[in-house]
């Protein structure tokens, strides 16, 4: 069962990434990321980490998906449609990315990964739990710190200090 | 639970899967149904404009932007991290020591922190 | 005396339904018995008990309750039955189709008027069936420009979210669809699939106010979002579980809303909001925006929407029942079966009635308990679903400055009161290892 | 049934090469920032995998930093993007060059 | 199958006819008995006497009012006719060159302070237009019942053209904002264009307009 | 009277690209009648300009062609809800064109039928206003104790809303008999309800946050832009011509006139509910002070006739502020020109300025807190 | 924040209390309200009208004497009245023309009752006079002669539970 539902997800991921990347509409472009993200998430459920999985899901379909959605939209209708590139870089990408995918792949299929199987008890996720406030807790809190960071970096960059005041006004 | 195969707690969540897909079956039926019995008449190439008010709207539908509530957006994204993020604290709480909840309240002093800035640049109304 | 519905003959009905049955008994021996008969000659049948289940045996099936009742007990152990029918989609759709009752007559009697009175004997009690057919029957109207596969999907999405959800509520002890271990973090992913659909079809339609009402919609889920998190840490500090089911296993002796009241208010609030009721409702807020999102569904599709709607209004009244009000436990109001008249038959004379299936039927699915347990169930949810009712009588709805303001600024300050509650609770071990339970 | 941790580390490498290909030929800003998740979640991948086969709770508890350090990138990401769209009223980095210092 | 019931109607109730009235008499009258009776004899004499009263009254000018009609008789002399002096109503007629200084003074110096309504009447015999200005105020409470009729005439022609049109008064808006929209109405259906109007626009009528002001006597309703 | 009072019309055309211009009505849930062009800059509007006139009925053109009786039931048809109110000044213009003094009882009638139809027209206001803010409640109640007000107006009358029952020189026929009695019960059970939506409507926390400070009129803002009514006196100017113009026997009537002075919405939408509570005191009064006896109506000529050329200007208070006749006569049957300067249509000029810089949320709650009826005001 | 609180609870309360009180409605075809009187008429000699429904006319072809006043009276309003010849001769009916009313147009304002200086047109209580077709709106004078058979029995009644149609 773990087969099919691995080549399934497998099939859905490096699917809708390469959609992500080439659909035409950029709507159509998040929504295939979207994909990508929540078949990450059935990765993550076959490799029994139910919590990362759910955290994937929640975080990024549910918010990091929205507010990219939320941005494209933003931005004008003709733009959601263009696709700006060069036909000769492109080819170079799929080059390098074929390079890239033949020697990693070689190079791991060459490594001992290969022979890790495993057939212990998974991971609980009281121990993720336990880990974030003992073992990695200055981790924890400079993730904290990186989140302050970035909401606040966020708000500053996104406001604009132009505004002509006259027409909105109360 | 003996879990000891990879991918057998996803064996759990599959129902839920098969729940979402029997409603796409169940239900996209229903709205074939609906589309053979009901009536289709495109006589009028009117009827199918999108009206606004029984007026031809003017300008494109799909450009308005709340750009007075975005902020409220960015603050979901990272604070939807954070609110997730307490679960893993708050489901252990009764196998951790006491002395685990400093780093936890270290944590929430930072996000009241930026929250507290985040809160009072949303509200200001004239920057966005 | 009454001009509407037209007089109602005994005989008539009678008379249509013996020629509906003789139309069908015609019909089906000329045309459905060959075809049967055609069918089951080219395929295999199969070998139950050693016999050859030829169209006789099973015809002796369908009539035999104890060869049946086996089937019906395995079938009902299945996870389609689950899905299909009890947990699952079907008692959550009743309920639903209950609620929608309710809300309308409720409602009328609240307004001192009538509510749906003609359609069905009893005070409009098949209204709802009139409805769907009606809107089963109305033209689907795409407007042009549309970005027709997203518009065709959002509503069929929207009904399969909110299923999923409906899938990790657990109804009796072992009743649940998907009995897993983080249940409500499973909840909150599936909650934020709503805001995506609503967004998406909000902007396929390609038209003003459905897009105003989508991106009030989104702001208002997400917004609402946090707190909603954040007011169940609480009972996941004191339970120390994220499984549904073990959570509503934990109140056996007293419900959290006891201990946490302050958490269960702030999820009552951001339950009305992400169900977009009033007081919340403005992302349809029709005197502004027409019917927000919903602006250009028509049909069945607004139908579809709706049916999602009402299923994720009591799936949100039974979690708030799972994790605040003690799910099933409750006390024992269900007597305990006859089980002699059960396993020795009932005796009326000289006759014996006994039908051999049903006692494993009653000893292990149908228990007592378990019937009991639904219905406790039934009964708290019916009462948070009388709640989320009633503000649509005695509210206006909000404006969305304030609703952003009630969201970010008093309900999150609030959910993190109830958390210190829960752990000021837990460490003064009131509750928890060693506490009260 | 069980799965060896080299197909999920081949499925990793097969989406770190198409989000190298996204960055290197795509223009759109936006784009490019889905190019950036996907490498990210490839990475995660693999985290959790070898967190399973090496059975170890800090690839899980890795992956879970590195998605929240992946919400705050797109969230600074995607205000850059209004900052940019704002101010020249296109996504394309090819406009972007006077951001240069 | 509405039309056969009808007719059945008809055929039917036409042979009683001779019959049915005499039943129905006895019951209409002692109905209209009761209420009928007390009012018959009082509503005779009430009726003949006032109506006589007020034609043949002397004209005695009511003080007030009298004042204050004095107040624009002797800023602005023989530049206005005081056309009636009546309780709470003082009328005057101005030149259209004159309106505006006149209508300041009702503001500045007698304490008007909005006009309540704008209502063009049209003279084809004199080829001209009237434009009545209402004016009364809120803010002095001595003035609360009192309206000054502020009237204007401009003078008419025959075929107005949209865009291009002849028939010109001052506004008043600069001086009562409360005018905007009522001289828009008055614009649009008696095409007096308000010179200084910043918003001269259709109002009432649809977009596609192009008939005659309608208010205008030469605008005539069909079949009448 | 300079930059903030920019005209609607100027304000739109500066539009810039993230401006969207939304149709509010005439096929709206939340219009009425009319259309609301409002600009809106993400949740603010920025400009707004009302477009009248969807049931512009030319009433004036018509009453032109048609004697002073028989303008009677075509006058009444703008505010149907309102239709005693609204021929009101008509009836006294033409009295005092042709100089007829109406008898005592008569004027009680008339009282009373004004009284009972302001309520009847605010009920219904407020039952739209209800659900303009969400509150379908509000929209059912009104709705359905309006009936008791309708049926004591139909059993005056004979008819459910348009009366047709103002004449010159008194009212069409006498009370029915045994009326005082049921009128009595009828409005007091009135007033007990009316007071109960109190509860539910006007104490309620939710709609208070939403409507107060919303909308804001200040005093000399009204004054200068000349608005009347329930909005009129929600900005603080105590102007009610029941009491500072008494028409008909008003002044024997202890009337008293509600003011508030915030002039926001709230303000706006609890003078009317007030004035209800008003409207019940004076009938009470009136039909304790009325003469039980007397004719009701002056006979008057087949076709009367004004005097040579003259006009009239007579105004009342109705359900919309200040309604006033403006009727000039030239001696023949049919009046030379009649107009009417309704409360809605001089409501009407603040939405624009009241609108700019509100929240589009706001907009219903202000639009219908001007007391604005559209069908009055196109006329 | 107390008064917020106490104004939640009294709408909640309010909302709850009217679950228990009287409905309202009047269920139209079932019930119908009862009026005063016999409906609208007017007494010429006194000049004063009967309070009453205006609701379809009746007309006495034994009063009217076809002198077209109640015509004219509609001319202004709703052209709803025109004079017909009838078939029956009655003596004070010299032109035998008799008013006949066009239910599409009439807008029962009563002025044609007002009009008739001989008490030979007055309103019923019959309100409910829907057709499906234009023609069968419009009443001969052998309809209007018809006294229509009306069952109005409904009023208003006020109890201690709120006020029903009873």
């Amino acid at each position: 069962m773990a087969d099919a539902a691995f080549l399934a997800l497998t099939v859905i991921t490096i699917g809708s990434a390469i959609a992500a990347l080439e659909m035409r509409s950029l709507i159509y472009g998040s929504i295939a990321l979207m994909g990508t993200l929540g078949g990450i998430a059935g990765f993550f459920f076959l490799l029994d980490a139910p919590f990362v999985a759910l955290f994937q899901l929640a975080v990024y379909v549910g918010s990091i998906a929205v507010l990219i959605l939320f941005t494209v939209m933003l931005v004008k209708r003709e733009l959601i449609f263009k696709m700006i590139e060069d036909r000769r870089r492109k080819f170079a990408g799929i080059g390098l990315m074929l390079i890239i995918m033949v020697s990693l792949g070689a190079v791991f299929l060459d490594s001992g990964i290969k022979t890790i199987t495993t057939d212990e008890l998974a991971v609980d996720f009281r121990d993720i739990g336990k880990n974030f406030v003992t073992y990695y807790w200055p981790a924890l809190i400079l993730m904290g710190l990186v989140l302050a960071g970035s909401v606040t970096g966020a708000l500053v960059l996104a406001r604009r200090e132009d505004v002509e005041d006259d027409q909105r006004t109360n | 639970m003996e879990i000891k195969l990879v991918g057998e707690i996803a064996g759990n969540y599959s129902t839920v899967v098969l729940m979402f897909g029997f409603a796409i079956v169940a239900m996209a039926p229903a709205l074939i149904l609906s589309r053979m019995i009901s009536p289709r008449k495109k006589s009028n190439p009117v009827k199918f404009l999108p009206m606004e008010c029984g007026q031809v709207p003017s300008g494109e539908g799909r450009t308005h932007f709340m750009m007075q509530y975005y902020p409220y957006i960015l603050m979901f994204v990272v604070f939807d991290v954070m609110a997730i993020f307490m679960y893993a604290w708050g489901s252990t709480l009764l196998e951790l020591p006491k002395s685990a909840t400093l780093p936890m309240l270290a944590f929430f002093a930072i996000m009241f922190g930026a929250m507290a800035f985040a809160l009072y640049q949303s509200g200001r109304r004239r920057i966005w | 005396m009454s001009v509407i519905a037209p007089d109602f003959k005994f005989s008539k009905f009678i008379q249509s339904l013996i020629s509906d049955v003789v139309w069908f008994v015609l019909i089906f021996s000329l045309i459905g018995f060959p075809i049967i008969m055609m069918v089951l000659f080219f395929i295999p049948m199969p070998v139950i008990d050693g016999e050859l289940l030829t169209p006789f045996l099973a015809f002796t099936y369908l009539a035999d309750p104890t060869r049946t009742l086996p089937i019906v007990q395995s079938f009902m152990m299945t996870d389609m039955f689950k899905i299909m029918a009890f947990p699952g989609f079907g008692f959550a759709a009743l309920l639903a189709a209950g609620t929608i009752f309710v809300e309308r007559k409720m409602l009328a009697k609240l307004q001192l008027r009538v509510g749906p009175f003609y359609c069905g004997k009893f005070e409009g009690i098949l209204q709802l069936m009139g409805d769907g057919l009606k809107l089963i029957s109305k033209e689907i109207i795409i407007p042009a420009k549309a970005d027709k596969p997203i518009f065709w999907a959002a509503p069929v999405l929207f009904v399969a979210s909110a299923a999923a959800f409906v899938a990790l509520i657990p109804v009796a002890p072992g009743w649940v669809v998907a009995d897993v271990d983080m249940g409500l973090l499973a909840v909150f992913a599936v909650i934020g699939f709503f805001p995506i659909v609503t967004i998406l079809s909000a902007w396929s339609a390609n038209s003003k106010f459905p897009f105003i009402g989508g991106i009030r919609a989104l702001f208002q889920m997400v917004s609402f979002e946090i707190p909603l998190i954040l007011s169940l840490l609480g009972v996941v500090m004191v339970t120390g579980t994220l499984n549904l089911s073990e959570i509503a296993a934990s109140q056996s002796s007293f419900p959290w809303i006891l201990f946490l009241p302050v958490g269960a208010i702030v999820f009552f609030i951001t339950m009305l909001a992400e169900l977009e009721r009033i007081p919340f409702d403005l992302p349809e807020a029709e005197s502004e925006i027409v019917a927000g999102w919903l602006t250009e569904l028509s049909g069945m599709m607004y139908g579809l929407v709706q049916l999602g709607t009402y299923l994720k209004l009591y799936a949100f009244a039974a979690l708030f029942v799972v994790l605040f009000l003690g799910g099933w436990n409750g006390p024992q109001i269900v007597p305990q079966f006859p089980m002699e008249i059960v396993t020795n038959g009932l005796e009326l004379g000289p006759v014996t009635a006994k039908i051999g299936g049903l006692e494993p039927l009653l000893t292990e699915l149908i228990t007592p308990e378990m019937i009991n347990g639904v219905l406790m169930f039934v009964l708290k949810t019916v009462g948070v679903i009388f709640f989320i009712l009633l503000p649509r009588g005695v509210f206006p709805r909000i404006r969305v400055d304030m609703l952003l303001n009630l969201g970010w600024h008093k309900l999150i300050g609030l959910a993190f009161v109830n958390i210190f509650i829960a752990l000021a609770l837990v460490y003064a071990g009131v509750l928890g290892p060693g506490g009260l339970q | 049934m069980t799965n060896e941790l080299i197909d999920f580390t081949l499925v990793s490498v097969a989406m770190l090469a198409i989000g190298i290909y996204g960055l290197a030929v795509k223009r759109n800003f936006i784009r490019m920032l889905f190019a950036v998740e996907i490498i990210i979640n490839a990475a995660n991948l693999n985290l959790v995998a070898f967190g399973r086969f090496l059975p170890h709770a800090g690839g899980q508890t890795m992956a879970l930093f590195s998605i929240a350090i992946a919400a705050a990138e797109v969230a600074v990401g995607l205000s850059l993007i209004i900052v940019a769209y704002r101010m020249y009223q296109n996504v394309d980095i090819a406009d972007f060059r006077s951001l240069k210092g | 199958m509405m039309s056969s019931t009808n007719t059945e109607q008809i055929t039917i109730e036409e042979k009683p006819a001779e019959e049915k009235p005499a039943e129905e008499k006895p019951a209409a009258k002692p109905a209209a008995k009761p209420a009928a009776k007390p009012a018959a004899k009082p509503a005779a004499k009430p009726a003949a006497k006032p109506a006589a009263k007020p034609a043949a009254k002397p004209v005695e000018l009511p003080e007030f009012e009298k004042n204050i009609s004095d107040k624009i008789v002797e800023k602005f002399g023989d530049k206005i006719v005081v056309s009636f002096v009546k309780e709470n109503r003082v009328g005057i007629n101005v030149d259209k060159e004159n309106v505006h200084d006149v209508a300041r003074f009702i503001r500045d110096e007698l304490n008007y302070d909005h006009v309540e309504s704008v209502s063009g009447v049209d003279y084809p015999q004199d080829k001209e237009i009237e434009v009545v200005y209402h004016i009364g105020s809120y803010s002095d409470p001595s003035l609360a019942s009192q309206l000054i009729v502020l009237a204007t005439r401009a003078e008419r022609e025959e075929n107005p053209i949209p865009g291009k049109d002849a028939t010109r008064l001052p506004t008043l808006r600069d001086i009562f904002y409360s005018v905007e929209f009522h001289e828009r109405e008055v614009f649009e259906m008696f095409g007096v264009y308000f010179t200084g109007h910043p918003d001269n626009r259709r109002l009432l009528l649809p977009e596609d307009w192009a008939d005659l002001p309608p208010l205008r006597k030469d605008f005539a309703i069909k079949g009448r | 009277m300079t930059n903030e009072f920019l005209p609607p019309g100027l304000a739109l055309q500066k539009a810039d690209e993230k401006i969207m211009t939304l149709n509010v009505g005439p096929q709206h849930p939340g219009s009425g009648h009319m259309r609301i062009i409002v600009q809106i800059d993400g949740d603010y509007i920025v400009a707004c300009d009302p477009d009248p006139g969807y049931v512009h009925r030319g009433e004036e053109k018509m009453a032109e062609y048609r004697n002073y009786i028989t303008n009677i039931p075509h006058l009444e048809r703008p505010v149907i809800h309102d239709s005693c109110n609204v021929l009101y000044p008509y009836v006294l213009g033409v009295e005092d064109l042709l100089g007829i003094e109406v008898t005592e009882r008569a004027k009680y009638v008339r009282v009373i039928c004004s009284e009972l139809n302001r309520c009847i027209y605010t009920m219904y206001w407020l039952a739209i206003y209800g659900i303009f803010l969400g509150h379908s409640t509000m929209f059912m109640w009104p709705a359905g104790d309006r009936e008791l007000l309708i049926d004591l107006m139909e059993k005056i009358s004979g008819a459910r809303v348009t009366h047709a029952h103002f004449v010159p020189g008194g009212v069409r026929n006498d009370l029915p008999p045994n009326f005082e009695e049921v009128c009595l019960r009828q409005v007091n059970y009135f007033e007990k309800r009316i007071r109960e939506y109190a509860a539910v409507f006007y104490d309620n926390p939710i709609l208070i946050s939403r409507t107060q400070d919303t909308g804001v009129l200040s005093r000399e803002d009204a004054i200068r832009l000349g608005v009347t009514g329930s909005v009129l006196r929600a900005s603080g100017v105590d102007y009610d011509l029941r009491k500072k113009e008494p028409y008909d026997v008003y002044e024997e009537l202890d009337v008293h006139s509600n003011v508030m002075k915030e002039g926001d919405s709230y303000a706006r939408s609890k003078i009317p509910w007030l004035d209800m509570l008003e409207s019940c005191n004076i009938i009470k009064q009136a039909l304790e002070k009325m003469p039980k006896s007397g004719s009701v109506r002056v006979k008057l000529k087949p076709n009367p006739k004004g005097k040579g050329l003259n006009s009239v200007y007579k105004r009342v208070e109705s359900g919309r502020g200040s309604l006033g006749c403006h009727i000039v006569s030239d001696g023949k049957v049919e009046p030379y020109r009649l107009k009417l300067s309704v409360g809605s249509f001089r409501n009407l000029i603040a939405l624009p300025y009241l609108l700019k810089g509100e929240k589009l949320g706001n907009m219903p709650s202000v639009y219908w807190s001007l007391n604005y009826w559209p069908v009055e005001a196109d006329r | 924040m107390t008064n917020t609180a106490t104004g939640i609870i009294r709408a909640l309360n309010s909302g709850i209390k009217h679950i228990a009180t009287k409905r309202f409605t009047l269920r139209y075809p079932e019930e119908k309200l009862k009026f005063v009187g016999d409906g609208y008429q007017f007494d010429p000699s006194t000049g004063v009208g009967i309070a009453g429904l205006k609701g379809r006319h009746m007309l006495f072809h034994d009063h009217c004497t076809g002198c077209q006043l109640c015509s004219i009276a509609c001319e202004g309003v709703a052209e709803a009245i025109a004079m017909v010849k009838v078939p029956d001769q009655q003596k004070q009916n010299k032109k035998s023309i008799m008013p006949q009313i066009d239910y599409g147009k009439c807008v029962f304002c009563g002025l044609c009752v007002d009009a008739c200086p001989f008490y030979a047109l007055y309103m019923t209580n019959d309100y409910e006079l829907s057709s499906f077709t234009k023609e069968g709106l419009i009443y001969t004078p052998a309809q209007l002669q018809v006294k229509p058979y009306v069952a109005q029995d409904s009023e208003i009644i006020i109890t201690k539970w709120g006020a029903t149609h009873g």
